[in-house]
């Protein structure tokens, strides 16, 4: 038991405390299920696993799980492509579901990478919101084993002009830049792009990827009754859990906990020593199963890490080491504190994990244990608190089946071609105006800001249309390859507008063509999809032919999709933005100091047009 | 003979250790990792204290680790006549130990700034700047947020005449330092400290587009071997 | 002409990984018996005339708008005296 | 428990680029009556026992030391009233 559980022991119950117990007790008591943004049936359906009310703890997990953000409930049906539709791969190791996806790059390496949106927190709090969407992705490239290697940002903005854009845009790029500088990640490449369609709605998509040993991936499961849960990295604190506060108020009368920050604040410092921690953990084999702590925290964590492995879990909150005393047990499950990871450890190895860390100075608690009980049941200074089947909140939330219909105006969009403009007699005041336009200018003024020759494999990087690294000296140990790896992201909102299905090809087309003329062979696909509200049907309908687009498009030029992230809601009142996929391709190159560079090297060369 | 020992320290936030030693290898030396917890110098014949982010920059760049075990090692040793050069966040620290004169501030235009930068040897009498030629241009990368050296009037007014100058920057300033100053010795030359990252100019695939790095290595190896 | 001074300092529940980091770093440094630091800013900000209730109103909306992010931080405005 | 605040500045011969940039922005976002400001640092400094001399020595020393860079920087120490 720890120091805090015999303090608390020695005193008189907490009365405030929601138990299982007191949930049996009051099955009619109101729970604030909407103000967490679920819907009456979702609450109902959460009653039925149960076969009661949910305790306040309970409440908070569901929700968060069942989240838009964390269970794809509006998304998931049309995903399903990417699966279905998949195109044969031999280089597919892990496919969708997990963390990341990892492909095999030859030699006995793999290639993990996934990108991410942090848009909506980007808009609040610029710097922070970027900061942490960064490092949220090296989070979940670090949990499958790997060693995250380089980050790409793909920026979107208001009209470059827009008062809005001069607050947003530099706090963003000061973002990125303090914090993947920090962790000693080149930025290989990205793309700003200004459109007024983003002044309320700027997106921040990063991307990650990092490197491991074929034989080495780890996955996010809990196995083997008995093992450790053990908690580490930063302390948790009440970051973003504004959500939270209605269920700590509804039993808490106190002020501090009515007003929670709503904004994550990132310590990269931490993060850069997690990952060396997370690598000489795996070094020294020492971890059963890994997860990142991204969104929903504690909560996403257990139940995920639970119901991927033997089923049950027994952890003490109260263990839960904090950077706010104050915190109760609804607000620890939700607090998205960054910079915090979860792992499995068996017995016998918990005295090497943990002095790994103190080595690099990381915070580690056990704070529960596997079972086969199939419950993941969790206490609060001995009163049980949450007794639900993992499963269920993890996996089997709700799906929906959105209606969608084409927008009013797609036609008449459409046939609003450019024939209707006058043919332009001045050339060159024309190729002036194309010249000042802030998207076709130069983006040195973001590029400069990122370290691009860190860890010293960087072999193209800006202003290339991909970015080359080469492979070496990743792990300790590895054999040296001859191979490298390009990267692209790219995407066009406002080819989407007009054709979101063509659209999602183009952006897959543009990322395939600029890795494969570095002499890569395209090999796997990443995509964050940036939509307005699902349930607005137009939007639906975007996102359906968006996801349809792309899905065919992969299967036609053969590299399968292996992981991604949707981002719904991008819209100010009712005007959604443009449907913006943003695409990234990964491929390899055999011998990497073949690769070929954009532009000319010398006099005489020749010009060819490959193509129609 | 056994190849010349070059410690490269790592700090908790040290980023280019890796670079460096290699750095160090590929010129022929051998890199002996050092760690900032352990006061031990491991008999190395020279140090390279490295770039990145020691401790976060949490309070200044540099402020903590000056504090690590190895400095208390590592600072006696330079003082004695060690060579050690320090690049970037490895010149910070080698100001905030009072091992160099003057201090590095935030960027005079508040961002950071990653460019390749032209540089001109101004002192090629230090351990680690022999195989060039005094007034040779050469390009180095830069990549820092707090490079902008600043010194009071006496000090830099030393440093200029006793030829403790060893590195300007050419062709446009990128942080605003002072007489355009992009790295200084100390008054006996065994102690390097720039803001240049000449680790990330040695090879011809990776880094920079220029190799004017290695003349920090093959530098400080021949000195090393003639000892 | 007068002084005022702002200081910004992040809201409580923010995470301060800057004072956190020194406040680790004290006892081995040999310094004991301190139990938290915190990090902020601190701006003097020299007025060209007094500092009376109208200039004290617009440098607490300067502080509002432009020296602090009040989004994580807080801020507190003083004369010098 | 005591709190004592060291206040942290750029010693005034050292450009301060930083409030520099801060006083240049202000006319433009409509603040007039500014002559100069200059961006420091504030540490709050939660002791474990009382601010009594024996414990301000000890502050004074870390700011000497650690806190503050004495090369360009200049500091004030004193207790939270
Ligand atoms: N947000 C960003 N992050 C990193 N690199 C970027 C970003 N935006 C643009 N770049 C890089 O800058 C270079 C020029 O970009 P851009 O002007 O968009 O070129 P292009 O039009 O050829 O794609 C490319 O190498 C691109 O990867």
């Amino acid at each position: 038991m720890s120091e805090r559980a015999d303090k608390r022991g020695g005193q008189a119950p907490d009365p405030n405390l929601d138990t299982v117990e007191r949930a049996e007790g009051t099955p009619d008591e109101r729970q604030p299920y909407a103000e967490l943004g679920m819907k009456l049936d979702e609450y109902e359906r959460v009653r039925d696993i149960l076969g009661r009310r949910p305790t306040s703890s309970e409440l908070a997990i569901y929700s968060v799980m069942w989240s838009e953000h964390c269970s794809y409930k509006s998304s998931k049906v049309h995903l399903r492509q990417f699966g279905t539709k998949a195109p044969e791969s031999e280089a597919l190791l892990v496919g969708m579901g997990e963390n990341a996806g990892v492909v095999d790059i030859g030699d006995g390496w793999a290639a993990t990478f996934k990108i991410e949106s942090h848009n909506h927190p980007s808009y609040v709090e610029p710097h922070q919101g970027a900061a942490t969407g960064v490092g949220g992705i090296v989070r979940d490239i670090m949990s499958m084993g790997a060693r995250p290697i380089a980050v790409m940002d793909a920026l979107r903005f208001g009209a470059a002009d827009a008062h809005d854009t001069r607050r947003v845009l530099p706090g963003v790029v000061e973002g990125i830049s303090h914090y993947g500088n920090c962790l000693g990640l080149p930025n290989i490449g990205g793309e700003v792009v200004f459109d007024p369609c983003y002044i309320g709605n700027p997106l921040v998509n990063a991307l990650c990827v990092g490197l491991l040993r074929k034989d080495q991936i780890k996955l996010a499961t809990a196995p083997g009754p008995g093992n450790k849960v053990v908690l580490f990295g930063a302390l948790t604190g009440p970051d973003g859990i504004g959500g939270a506060s209605v269920l700590a108020s509804a039993t808490f009368e106190d002020e501090s906990h009515a007003k929670r920050p709503s904004v994550q604040v990132g310590d990269p410092f931490m993060e850069k020593l997690l990952i060396e921690c997370c690598l000489e953990l795996y070094q020294a084999d020492v971890v059963v199963g890994i997860q990142d702590l991204g969104a929903a925290g504690v909560s996403c964590a257990t139940t995920e890490l639970a119901a991927k492995g033997t089923g049950g879990m027994d952890v003490k909150l109260e263990l839960v080491p904090l950077r706010d005393p104050s915190l109760r047990p609804e607000e620890i499950l939700m607090s998205e504190s960054q910079e915090r990871m979860m792992a499995v450890v068996t017995p016998d190895d918990i005295d090497a994990f943990m002095a790994i860390c103190t080595k690099w100075d990381i915070p580690a608690t056990v704070i529960g244990e596997v079972t086969d009980s199939g419950r993941l049941v969790m206490t609060w200074y001995g009163e049980t608190i949450v007794d639900i089947p993992p499963g269920t909140a993890a996996d089997d939330g709700p799906v929906y089946e959105r209606p969608f219909h084409e927008p009013a105006g797609q036609t008449a969009l459409n046939a609003d071609t450019p024939a209707r403009l006058a043919r332009p007699d001045d050339l060159r005041a024309t190729l002036l105006k194309l010249l000042g336009s802030p998207n076709l200018a130069s983006k040195e003024w973001v590029t400069s800001q990122y370290d691009r020759y860190v860890r010293g494999n960087t072999v193209l990087a800006q202003p290339a249309d991909a970015g080359v690294l080469r492979i070496s000296e990743v792990m300790p140990g590895a054999e040296e390859t001859t191979r490298g790896i390009a990267l692209s992201t790219d995407g066009n909102g406002r080819y989407a507008r007009l054709d979101p299905y063509a659209g999602a090809q183009l952006a897959l087309a543009e990322a395939y063509r600029n890795v494969a003329v570095t002499g890569a062979r395209p090999l796997a696909v990443t995509n964050c999809l940036n939509f307005g509200s699902p349930e607005d049907p137009e939007v639906m309908w975007q996102f359906a032919e968006a996801t349809r687009g792309l899905a065919d498009a992969c299967k036609i030029l053969g590299v399968p999709v292996t992981g991604g992230n949707v981002s719904f809601y991008n819209q100010t009142g009712s005007t959604p933005i443009h449907p913006t996929p943003v695409v990234g391709v990964l491929g390899v190159i055999d011998d990497v100091a073949g690769r070929v560079r954009s532009g000319f090297t010398g006099p005489d060369e020749k010009v060819i047009l490959l193509g129609e | 003979m056994s190849a010349a020992r070059v410690g490269v320290v790592t700090f908790p936030g040290t980023l280019d250790d890796q670079d460096a030693a290699r750095a160090v290898r590929h010129a022929g030396g051998e890199a002996v990792p050092l760690w900032h917890a352990d006061p031990d110098l491991k008999k190395v014949d020279a140090v390279f204290l490295p770039g990145g982010f020691s401790y976060g920059d949490y309070l200044r760049c540099g402020a903590i680790s000056r504090f690590a075990p190895l400095m208390e090692e590592l600072i006696p040793a330079a003082r004695a006549g060690l060579p050690v050069l320090g690049t970037c966040n490895g010149f910070q620290i080698l100001c905030e130990a009072h091992l160099l004169p003057g201090a590095l501030m935030r960027n005079a235009g508040l961002h950071y700034v990653c460019r390749d930068q032209g540089i001109r040897v101004e002192n090629t009498a230090t351990p680690w700047t022999s195989d060039f030629t005094e007034g040779q241009e050469i390009v180095l990368p830069v990549k820092h947020g707090e490079g902008r050296y600043v010194a009071d009037e006496a000090t830099l007014g030393a440093l200029e005449s006793n030829g403790q100058i060893v590195f300007r920057y050419v062709g446009g300033n990128p942080n605003g330092s002072l007489n355009d100053i992009a790295g200084i010795r100390n008054e006996a030359g065994n102690i390097v400290g720039l803001m240049p990252h000449p680790e990330h100019a040695v090879e011809d695939l990776t880094g920079a587009p220029s190799t004017d790095g290695r003349g920090f290595f093959s530098s400080i190896l021949k000195k090393l071997v003639n000892l | 002409m007068a002084r005022v001074i702002v200081d910004v300092m992040l809201k409580p529940e923010i995470l301060d990984a800057q004072g956190q980091a020194i406040a680790r770093a004290l006892p081995r440094l040999g310094f004991s018996g301190v139990s938290a630091v915190r990090q902020g800013k601190r701006f003097e900000v020299e007025l060209e005339g007094p500092a009376d209730e109208a200039a004290l109103a617009e440098v607490r909306k300067m502080a509002e708008t432009l020296l602090a992010n009040t989004v994580i931080e807080d801020y507190a405005v003083s004369v010098e005296p």
